[in-house]
């Protein structure tokens, strides 16, 4: 049986006061943990609950689309589902990427926001066992004559530089536009791209009865408590007290915990089962993924986790959002290994359980049970199939193209270059070590980024785009035109597309019409993926990108990564010679 | 003119990663008595104003608006009379 | 030769500068900044990062490292060093250069490529630079700003210890200086990242004389 | 135990750049009242000592070695001596 901690609310208080709501739990969903359980949920339960079936952790309104992706072809070692995608190049290396959005956080607070949105999409791709060698970002935000605007960019140039400067991974590449629909709701998605031995690859899941559970990196603290439900609300501008999901980020401590990881996989493959890092729902959703994935149960013990704060509870410390830590699975008997490692960089590494054969989820705190839960039950959050429908704007679109009204060629010309979204971003980008490592071949600057694969004559070109107004207009055709872009700007190095990693940022999904543009900006990308032989290899949702039900337009980044055989053959943007012709390709 | 003394420390629950380095170095030097350090900012802002009050009122206001973080940060200040000199 | 490349935690150009050496044939191997001694070593660099994060002042708890009395020994016994960027700033907290890196005088990071001028060829780290030679090298700082107060600036300057000026200073540096020397000329530290200038696929080398000074120097020297 | 509050500040001679463009900040934002800013750092170090004497000649060693440098910062600091407790 399981009990009650002091100051929380009892399972009939929980029941009475329909706290689960405010933690995004709807009816139906409580009733339906209370059916499987066969009785109320404590508070733990409860919190865990509302967690894990979050649209941020469970997918559980966009699932049905997403499933509809492209994702195989004979490059693809690993596919969505996992930290990140895979993709091999060759001479056994493999390259591994993944995209993230914090677009809540970075309006809340834009320089933390933004850094650890770095912090954890750097995460995803070392936890795979991968050397991070480049970030990218993708960032929208309202018009800068609006000073709040203009204080957001600030923040957020700042905190992607914080952060990716002082890790040591250079910030390649990226693309910036402002248009009003984003002021009360900027974009910040972040990419990041990595380069592993194909023996090395690890996963995350939890295998083997009795391996141990190593929790390794910072402490935790109180941050971001909630911060998966919070990025699964509606933002309403009149909710100052949602700002206490603000975590720090600390890219130094980061650094360790991604130099040990990678000498641990290097080092340990052996012994290391799997490895997970703590991001949306921390501790609780990289434990109870790990352990559904391997169709295990799983047993912690709370009070062995390392607390920055004192007091802490139970719910606390399985939701809390706290940056710069990972778990790891370890074969039992093997752990000494793999905690003489992380102490030797001065890092925390400490059992707090074990896999067990019982498909439970147990956590237990004070000696006492404080949760016990069917792992499967907990993982898959009732899926929900959303109406949809054709927006009304569509609907009644003109037929006729818009034509535009150019009396003074000259003129318009240097109007639309004074435009701050076409406008050189170098004031900004200025702000991004793009160099550092030594192997960035094109810098930002150029349409798509190259970095050489040192000790090859590979190089992997990447990019980030999507003009969202496009899709506004027809989000179908403009999901098509995004993935068009990427590639064109791939192949203008050189390099050949061969992979799409997505951030879909669009607005509320319980909306029929929004719900239409997400299927519609999928099938759109698909289509096109499917043409140019780029698999779908991960990805992010961020929904409920509205403020006060205003919408943004839907925003599809498409992160695109392509392989060059010989990098002595990247082109580059620039004319090179005088009296040399310019041709235009295309139709 | 008036002289704001502003202090400025991280709220409580926040992580502090300065803070930890620099105790954890300070143990490496043997100052084995040190117990906890949290890094903050100072400010020192002169300003002239028409009484005291005002004074306070200005530096509350432009505290919050620039000089802090309120999703991250706290404060206090010392306020007091000093002669009219700016250092250039 | 034989050269030390100082990995302090939170150092991230120690491979660059690893790689670097290497592909000029030099035997450079990282050592770890609990490490306490560098006997074996020719010449030792202080690469760039942030090192322990650079939260108090950038480079102010490096030098208190177990490495650093080592660093300071090889010092003392003439064998060379070399700070770049974090290194420079380190070098410089633990006294062994003068001055401090203070905030870009216009606060904010900056990574570029910036045109430096060779102030004093006849260096160990610029004897194989053309004379007239002005060179494009990368900055990647914060805290760039080099400062020092007028006597030393002046002791500096008398004794030709100024190595680089940045050409259009961008980050407020005093005396536009990019790079200096200890009197002695074995101790030296600068802002921008010759060991990025090295290859001609990431499309610069005008890094690649300053380690072929380095090697040259040494060579005549053992 | 004594807790240590440490106030760090630029030499008068050396340029703050980040107080100058928070002043220029601030100026737009239209507090013209403000005449004169400096930014600087604050630390709060919790240390066990026998004395007061000794928390001082302590905490003087520690400024100088570590917290400050010495060619563009000076500080004071007030010490008082509070109740044994260390926030985790
Ligand atoms: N936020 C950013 N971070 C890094 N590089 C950027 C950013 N925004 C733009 N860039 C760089 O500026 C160049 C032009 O970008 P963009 O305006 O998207 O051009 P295009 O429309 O031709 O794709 C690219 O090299 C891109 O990587």
């Amino acid at each position: 049986m399981t009990i009650v901690k002091n100051n929380e609310l009892t399972p009939e208080q929980v029941r009475d006061s329909k706290v689960y709501r405010q933690w995004g739990l709807t009816e139906s969903e409580y009733n339906l943990i209370v059916t499987e359980l066969n009785r109320l949920p404590n508070f733990t339960e409860t919190g865990i609950f509302s967690g894990m079936w979050s649209e941020h952790v469970s997918y559980k309104k966009s699932k049905p689309i997403l499933r509809k992706f492209w994702s195989t072809n004979a490059r693809v070692l690993q596919g969505p589902g996992e930290g990140a995608g895979i993709l091999d190049i060759g001479d056994g290396q493999a390259v591994v990427f993944k995209a993230e959005s914090h677009n809540h956080p970075s309006f809340v607070e834009p320089y933390e926001g933004a850094a650890t949105g770095v912090g954890g999409i750097l995460r995803d791709i070392f936890s795979m066992g991968a050397q991070p060698i480049a970030v990218l970002d993708s960032l929208r935000f309202g018009e800068l004559d609006d000073a709040h605007t203009r204080h957001i960019v600030d923040g957020v140039i700042a905190g992607i530089a914080g952060y990716g400067n002082a890790i040591g991974i250079p910030t390649v590449g990226g693309e910036i536009g402002f248009d009003p629909v984003y002021s009360g709701n900027p974009l910040v998605n972040v990419m990041a791209v990595g380069l592993m031995d194909q023996a090395a690859m690890q996963v995350g899941q939890a295998k083997g009865i009795g391996n141990s559970i190593i929790y390794v990196g910072a402490k935790t603290g109180r941050d971001g408590i909630n911060g998966a439900s919070f990025a699964s609300a509606e933002f309403s501008t009149e909710h100052a007290s949602d700002r206490s999901a603000v975590q720090v980020g600390d890219p130094f401590l980061e650094k360790l915990v991604m130099d040990a990881t990678l000498k641990a996989v290097n080092a340990h493959s052996d012994i290391i089962v799997g490895i997970q890092d703590m991001g949306a729902a921390g501790l609780l959703s990289s434990s109870s993924e790990m352990a559904a994935k391997a169709g295990m149960g799983i047993t912690l013990d709370l009070n062995n986790v390392p607390q920055r704060e004192t007091n802490m509870t139970p719910y606390e410390l399985m939701l809390s959002e706290s940056q710069e830590r990972m778990l790891f699975v370890v074969k039992c008997g093997e752990e000494q290994a793999i905690i003489d490692l992380f102490q030797e960089a001065d890092l925390d590494a400490v059992i707090i359980g074990e896999v067990t054969d019982n498909g439970r989820y147990i956590l237990e705190f004070d000696h006492q049970v404080v949760a016990d839960v069917p792992i499967d039950f907990l993982t898959h959050a009732p899926k929900q199939t959303l109406p949809m429908a054709e927006p009304k704007r569509l609907l009644s679109m003109s037929e006729v193209q818009y034509q535009p009204d150019v009396s003074n060629l000259k003129q318009t010309i240097l109007s639309l270059l004074a435009q701050p979204t076409i406008a050189s971003k170098a004031k900004l980008f200025r702000h991004f070590d793009s160099m550092v490592r030594s192997d960035t071949v094109i810098k930002p600057g150029g349409d798509a980024s190259l970095v050489r694969v040192r000790g090859t004559k590979k190089a992997l070109a990447m990019t980030t785009d999507v003009n969202a107004r496009y899709l506004y207009l027809n989000p179908y055709v403009g999901a098509k035109m995004a993935v068009a872009e990427a590639a064109r700007n791939i192949v203008a190095t050189g390099a050949l597309p061969i992979g799409i990693t997505d951030g879909l940022n669009f607005g509320s999904p319980d909306n029929p019409e929004v719900y239409y543009e997400l299927d519609q900006a999928v099938a759109g990308i698909n289509a096109v993926a499917k043409q140019l032989d780029t698999p779908i290899i991960s990805g992010n949702v961020s929904l409920y990108n509205e403020t006060d039900g205003q919408a943004i337009y839907p925003t599809p980044m498409i992160g695109m990564v392509g392989l060059l055989e010989n990098v002595r053959n990247a082109t580059t943007i620039g004319f090179k010679n005088v009296g040399d012709k310019i041709y235009i390709i295309g139709e | 003119m008036y002289l704001a003394k502003i202090y400025v420390t991280y709220k409580p629950s926040i992580l502090d990663p300065q803070g930890e380095v620099i105790k954890s170095a300070l143990k490496r030097m043997d100052y084995i008595g040190v117990e906890q350090v949290s890094q903050g900012k100072y400010f020192e802002v002169k300003l002239t104003a028409k009484s005291i009050d005002a004074a306070t009122a200005e530096v509350e206001s432009f505290t919050d608006a620039l000089l802090i973080n309120q999703n991250t940060e706290t404060y206090h200040f010392d306020l007091s009379l000093v002669a009219d000199e700016v250092n250039a | 030769m034989k050269a030390a490349v100082i990995s302090f935690p939170g150092s991230n150009c120690d491979f660059d500068m690893l790689y670097a050496l290497q592909d000029f044939g030099v035997d450079a191997q990282i050592v770890s900044a609990k490490q306490t001694a560098l006997t074996d070593f020719d010449a030792i660099f202080l690469p760039g990062g942030f090192s322990y994060g650079d939260y108090l002042r950038t480079g102010a708890i490096a030098r208190f490292s177990p490495i650093m009395s080592a660093v300071t020994q090889a010092a003392n016994a003439g064998k060379l060093i070399v700070g770049i960027c974090n290194g420079f700033q380190i070098l410089t907290e633990a006294g062994l250069l003068p001055g401090q890196l203070l905030v870009n005088a216009t606060p904010g990071f900056i990574c570029d490529e910036v045109a430096l001028s060779i102030a004093n060829h006849e260096t160990a780290y610029t004897n194989a630079y053309e004379m007239s030679e002005s060179i494009v090298v990368p900055i990647a700082h914060g805290e760039g700003n080099y400062f020092a107060d007028d006597d030393t600036l002046a002791r500096l300057e008398a004794n030709n210890q100024i190595v680089f000026r940045y050409v259009n200073n961008p980050n407020g540096s005093v005396h536009d200086i990019a790079g200096i020397m200890n009197e002695r000329g074995n101790i030296f530290g600068m802002m921008p990242h010759p060991e990025r200038a090295i290859d001609e696929v990431t499309g610069n080398i005008d890094g690649q004389n300053f380690f072929k000074s380095i090697l040259s120097s040494i060579l005549t020297n053992v």
